[in-house]
């Protein structure tokens, strides 16, 4: 058993637990009010709520800004979280492995399905251009990258993968109001999945709202969230795909 | 002011003419299944079958199908109106179900068939008017208010919580409210029925919706005695039958790009032309203003880099709005501040390009965007960003200013952001009220020669353009670090080349009005 | 028993629970962090927590943006908060009952006590300027109005009260910190209380963290928040020092 | 640039140093307890009671009470000297301790008491100039941030965790850091001893504290290669004791005014005035930067009506410092943002200010406090606000700028706060960096109109206050609409004139220095 690492939020003193909340309530201001916004921020276990602030923010709907010290704390030594394993390796160890290891062309098939038609992060990844000066999979000798776009359907991304014997599905999700993410990442690992070649294809998926728990619940290989290099996924990629060439 | 030479300003124009009127040849050949189904419900068609399909669809496919639609749907409903149908929705009830099929084999004349329909396209007109009459009726005892007016967004998905939202965001200040259209709806080629509730990234735009928020609209305007705007989304593949729409239920502004559905919903290039023409001949007649989506280009390309292409666009967008009969007054161009914030001297490129718009679109109500693709989860920081753009904004006199959100990064914007978003902008707008009156750039200084250099480039992109012609310059990427073909893209399928015995006599009186 | 009134926070949604969070934590950003601090949301009762952002805002600490849908409602039927119950007087209405009810100045003093030196709140009740275009104490013709100004220690202004014959202290405070306004305002209650002329004497409290709840807790007679003005507290003393009067 | 009349700046000057030339007659004739605390601890007195109660008050307060002071307390530490004590400190303890007290009957001459005195003199000197040279060797190495530079305030009450706060924001981009005093330091009579752990408001000034601060400070700077600046104050009854501390842990800057501790904590003026003086000229020896209160005028008075007031009294307190021998590079005079946000135009008149006070005072580092008075529980505008007052602070170059917190009006500024405050506060520095260079005011307009106002209020008001003297003046509420009397408020009994045979070696030399 590991030891405890109790954390607590910090203002201005160690361990005073001083958090900040703003919200809406369906309620006029008054003094009333202004209890109730009390009464709430305790419920979320803040101790000598202060509300800040209450005004009218609509007819008959107050703003409140709210501080209080939580009496909440995290066993920070509990927290374990999946993180996507790979070493950072450069371009050219990239290219390197994909030449002596794989001998061949690693194919992707990248796409932002569904209704979702903001391909600015799939391009991040897969274009030339690239992101943030870490140049995308099409400048790689050893990728063959296919970019298809957006608000591509799971049936034409699986056929398209299939057809081009894809090692690996790059699946953007940058939607993600009442969690349209999760149904339609999902629903492309079930097509798959139904269709019998889960096995033969590594399934990435990312956007900013998706980590690699989240991608590893929906039944992806990995997830990559906000600020992804297009390196990181590169080797991602060949280190599976070594894997496997080598098994 | 920024230095503008004027002779270069007037050379754009007449490269965007010529490349307007390059595509006008275009257009004026061809219909497209939304220019007929848009003619049909300004006839007064209305209904859906079992399965939700709109009755102007199933007519207009059907004649699509059977290869007639060539000829314009108005044809074959004054047909079967000289025929003796009792109403125009009874026949179009026939085309779409009777057994048989109008072959176009024998029949009226065309003067009879003139005769039949013209009621009908007259009552189409006093539509639109009557709608404008009240609008402007309504502004006449309530006055919008002060420049940069105030645009926020609502998109809860169900048009109950927006109507609320609206009426939240006009109690809290807004002058102009639009509803943010569900995620895939631009790429729907009907447009659905009735009130809505279920909608992602927003609610479907359709009559009953604009209905209802046009209602909650008007009792804002009532309670806090200040016109508020409502508009939409005229994009997409129904683009004219929105702006159709939007016409007749009195809305005050539509977005309406000649070019955004191509760059950023890949819709193809000829039927989009096709019907941004006509949906802005119903503008047109409407009083509505447009808003252009210049601004998106730098969602997708650099906003320092590409400036310039913004500005090119911007003229391109005028030349097709002046040929479908739109007046400067109407044309809300857009642009953006979507420069990287921890750039040096970010906020003096910006007030460089906002500046140059101004000056060189003077009578045009000018559509200003918030930062957007630098924004991140840092809301506290969002904010700040946001109230540099609100000072851009009225210091150089923009006109229709879309409110930055604190949440942009997060979600569609909630009660509270958008409460927040207004508050902050009252502020900066008040407080800086003057500002831009009382300053004056260094004629040569850096704010001048960013103006100098935006406009050269637009120039130099312009007599690119105009050599290669709009439909390969998108082809090569020309806007938005985007690229479509001439033939690719959706909808293709639902352009047609005008037959000889085309009919379109709405249209035609569209293209008469003053 | 009265019917429930369950109140949620709204954002989007009727109900939808939606709320902000910010705060710090003492470890470093990493994966485990984001996952810690969406744990700690999640301990406020926050389902499906957002983690809007993580930033580096200090060695080894970390800055969270969080938004999350409440999952708990206030029943606000069941919020009852005292309130100064007063009507809203008029300048001349009080004039008139303090002259024909009363039949003498009544006489108040004020003070910012202990080591506070915020006096703009008292001086803007006590001050014939006033505060918001609402005169002060001093402009009445029927008030005697004592501020004794900032600093002002318990024993000074109960002696300064008891030797003027005051019907009303006015005390203020501003700074909080650690609660040093309450022990601050206890000790003036209890001071008089000790003297044993508590109830010859009306006792208000004010300032911007006051609110009548608190003031009543302390054992004050009223207590006044952010927004007073002059003619609400005037309104009360007059009332209460003419219920006496007539007793 | 706003207009300023060079003839009226002259003008201001010089009736600012009649009203100093006034009072330092006053103050050249008369002594303080504080003053000679301050002469002890330079000589190197220190320790405390069983109470607590410092070495340095225990001595002065005896010879005060037997009536002595007035000699100056250096005059019975130097004949104690004289007479065979082995150390100042040895030379203290029997001055507050022996059973018998020196009654200056009989003993050593002047010249013995010079001579006996003169290496602690010198001593004192060079520990003051030590500890500059080693502030100055540091900022060689690692150069200060650019103006204007970022201060921010702690103030935990615990100064451990002001040293974690305070490192926290050299990481988030601060130039200065502050530890703010605990509420009621500035009335106690003495300077509390070592490291504290609790304060309410704020944290005690001590010299421990100062030390850990200053550790905290020196390892910033070496880890994020930026020089960082260090402040405390030194106002109130201790005035001059707690600039000697500054000056000998190596502050790099003060709170110090002339008029503060009179207005705002009702100590009496004739004490502040003499305090001031003495703590002036260690300041000017430790080439620290003081920065003025002209800012807390606006918290009580009306920032429209009474801007004058602060540009008045930045004379006053300029000339008050010539004659203390401080340097125009260290005269951080303040003022701030205090005017109402939602008056219109608000920000205009804030610009002409800005500009005004930064074109009459090229050379000094002027301090530009933000906005406080208005604040209101609402965190999100309060940011906006802040990002308003940063842009000024910018584009008018202000050379330090206390950051505003978006809790202003909440609590004490947390970790937090001070890290959204710098992180929005480099974005508006960065962004608008070379927009004052860009911009020029219209010669006639409202800003330019506001600015000759302010000035010649200022003129007018100081013109009457040379007329009645300062001590009228400030009577009748010249200054934040706070009145004071002149033998009225706390420490009055701390004032004494000199007698003819006052020795004060220290004082001399620093009067003497360049
Ligand atoms: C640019 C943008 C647009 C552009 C998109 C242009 C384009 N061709 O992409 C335009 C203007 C067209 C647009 C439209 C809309 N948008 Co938009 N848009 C944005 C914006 C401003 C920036 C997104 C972006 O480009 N980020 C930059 C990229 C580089 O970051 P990224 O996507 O996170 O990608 C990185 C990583 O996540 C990762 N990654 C991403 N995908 C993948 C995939 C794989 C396999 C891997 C390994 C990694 C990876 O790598 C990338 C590099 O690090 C955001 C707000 C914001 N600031 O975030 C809103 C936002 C995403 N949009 C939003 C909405 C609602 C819309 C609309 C629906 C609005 C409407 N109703 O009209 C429309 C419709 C779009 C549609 N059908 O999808 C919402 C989404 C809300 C939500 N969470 O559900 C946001 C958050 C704005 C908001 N607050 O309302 N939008
Ligand atoms: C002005 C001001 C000052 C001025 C005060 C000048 C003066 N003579 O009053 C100066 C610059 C001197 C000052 C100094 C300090 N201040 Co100060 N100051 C403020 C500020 C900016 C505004 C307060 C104010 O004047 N409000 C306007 C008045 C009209 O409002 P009000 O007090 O709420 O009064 C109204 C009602 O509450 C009510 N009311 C008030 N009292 C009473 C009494 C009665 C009987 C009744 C019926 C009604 C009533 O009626 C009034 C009218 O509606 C606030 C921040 C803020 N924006 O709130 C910080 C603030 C109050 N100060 C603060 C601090 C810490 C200090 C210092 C300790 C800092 C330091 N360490 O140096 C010092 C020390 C002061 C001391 N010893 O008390 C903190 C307090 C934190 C806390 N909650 O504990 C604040 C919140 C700032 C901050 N975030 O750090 N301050
Ligand atoms: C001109 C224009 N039309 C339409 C839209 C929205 O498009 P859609 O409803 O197609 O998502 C935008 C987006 O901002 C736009 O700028
Ligand atoms: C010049 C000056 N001195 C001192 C202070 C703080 O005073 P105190 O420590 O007396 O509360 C201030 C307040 O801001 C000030 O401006």
């Amino acid at each position: 058993m590991s030891r405890k690492e109790l954390i607590r939020a910090y203002g201005d003193r160690q361990n005073d637990g001083m958090v900040q909340m703003s919200f809406v309530l369906p309620i006029a201001p008054s003094a009333r009010a202004r209890e109730a916004a009390k009464v709430f921020a305790g419920e979320h276990g803040l101790r000598d709520p202060l509300v800040a602030t209450m005004e009218a923010c609509a007819e008959g709907y107050a703003f409140f800004v709210v501080y209080g010290r939580s009496t909440h704390a995290v066993d920070f030594a509990a927290i374990e979280v999946p993180e996507v394993s790979t070493r950072a390796l450069s371009h050219d160890e990239i290219e390197s492995i994909i030449k002596s290891d794989i001998q061949r062309k690693v194919v992707v098939v990248g796409a932002c399905t569904g209704a979702d038609a903001h391909t600015v992060g799939i391009d991040a990844i897969l274009n030339y251009k690239g992101y943030g000066g870490d140049k995308g999979l099409e400048s790689y000798k050893g990728f063959e990258a296919f970019n298809m776009g957006a608000q591509v359907e799971n049936e034409q991304l699986a056929a398209r993968a299939r057809a081009v014997g894809a090692d690996a599905i790059l699946v953007s999700q940058v939607i993600t109001q009442r969690d349209c993410h999760k149904e339609n990442g999902k629903a492309l690992v079930d097509l798959i999945k139904s269709q019998g070649w889960r096995d033969e294809v590594l399934l990435l998926f990312g956007g900013p709202r998706i980590d690699h728990k989240l991608a590893l619940d929906l039944g992806f290989d990995a997830g990559f969230g906000p600020g992804t290099k297009p390196s990181d996924v590169a080797a991602f990629v060949v280190e599976r795909v070594r894997a496997r060439v080598q098994r | 002011m920024v230095p503008v030479d004027d002779r270069k300003v007037a050379r754009c124009r007449e490269l965007a003419d010529a490349i307007a009127a390059d595509v006008q040849r275009f257009i004026d050949v061809h219909t497209t299944v939304g220019v007929e189904r848009t003619v049909l419900r300004a006839y007064g068609v209305s209904g859906v079958n079992d399965e939700g399909v709109p009755l102007v669809n199933l007519v207009v496919d059907r004649y699509r199908e059977a290869g007639l639609l060539d000829r314009g749907i108005t044809h074959f409903l004054a047909r079967a109106l000289a025929r003796g149908a009792r109403s125009v929705q009874e026949a179009a009830e026939g085309l779409a179900y009777s057994s048989i099929l109008d072959d176009d084999s024998t029949g009226p004349t065309r003067e009879e068939e003139q005769l039949a329909i013209a009621d009908a396209t007259q009552a189409a007109l006093d539509r639109i008017d009557l709608a404008r009459e009240k609008r402007e009726a309504l502004k006449r005892v309530h006055a919008p208010g002060a420049a940069p007016l105030k645009y926020v967004i609502v998109a809860t998905g169900n048009i109950h919580d927006d109507a609320l939202q609206a009426k939240a965001a006009a109690f809290a200040g807004a002058d102009i409210v639009a509803v943010i259209r569900a995620t895939a709806q631009s790429l729907l080629d009907y447009v659905p029925e009735g009130a809505t509730t279920e909608g992602y990234g927003g609610t479907f735009a359709t009559q009953e919706n604009f209905r209802i928020i046009r209602a909650a609209m008007d009792e804002s305007t009532r309670n806090f005695g200040r016109y508020i705007h409502q508009t939409n989304y005229s994009s997409g593949l129904c683009m004219a039958e929105i702006a159709w729409i939007g016409a007749v239920e009195g809305l005050d502004m539509l977005l309406n790009d000649a070019m955004y559905g191509i760059l950023f919903r890949d819709i193809n290039m000829c039927r989009t032309f096709v019907d941004q023409y006509v949906s802005r001949r119903l503008i047109a007649r409407a009083g509505i203003v447009i808003n252009t989506g210049e601004d998106n280009y730098l969602t997708t390309a650099d906003a320092i880099d590409k400036a310039h292409t913004v500005l090119a666009s911007q003229f391109i967008n005028e030349a097709f709005a002046f040929r479908a009969g739109l007046r400067e007054e109407q044309l809300g161009l857009g642009h953006a501040y979507e420069i990287d914030p921890w750039i040096e001297d970010s906020f003096l490129i910006e007030l460089a390009q906002a500046q140059l718009v101004r000056q060189i679109f003077p009578r045009h109500p000018i559509k200003w965007m918030p930062p957007t693709k630098h924004k991140t989860g840092d809301i506290f920081f969002a904010h700040v960003h946001e109230a540099m753009f609100n000072l851009v904004g009225v210091t150089t006199n923009q006109s229709i200013e879309l409110l930055g959100m604190l949440s942009e990064a997060v979600h569609n914007p909630m009660l509270m952001d958008r409460y927040l978003s207004l508050k902050a902008t009252r502020y900066v707008h008040s407080a800086c009220k003057h500002l831009g009156d009382e300053i004056t750039f260094k004629p040569d200084g850096r704010i001048a020669r960013r103006a100098v250099q935006v406009l050269d480039e637009a120039l130099a992109q312009l007599e690119e353009v105009a050599r290669e012609g709009i439909w390969d310059a998108i082809g090569r990427g020309a806007f938005a670090d985007v690229k479509r073909t001439r033939t690719g893209g959706k909808g293709y399928s639902g352009v047609l080349k005008k037959h000889a015995g085309y009919m379109n006599p709405l249209l035609d009186a569209l293209e008469a009005s003053p």
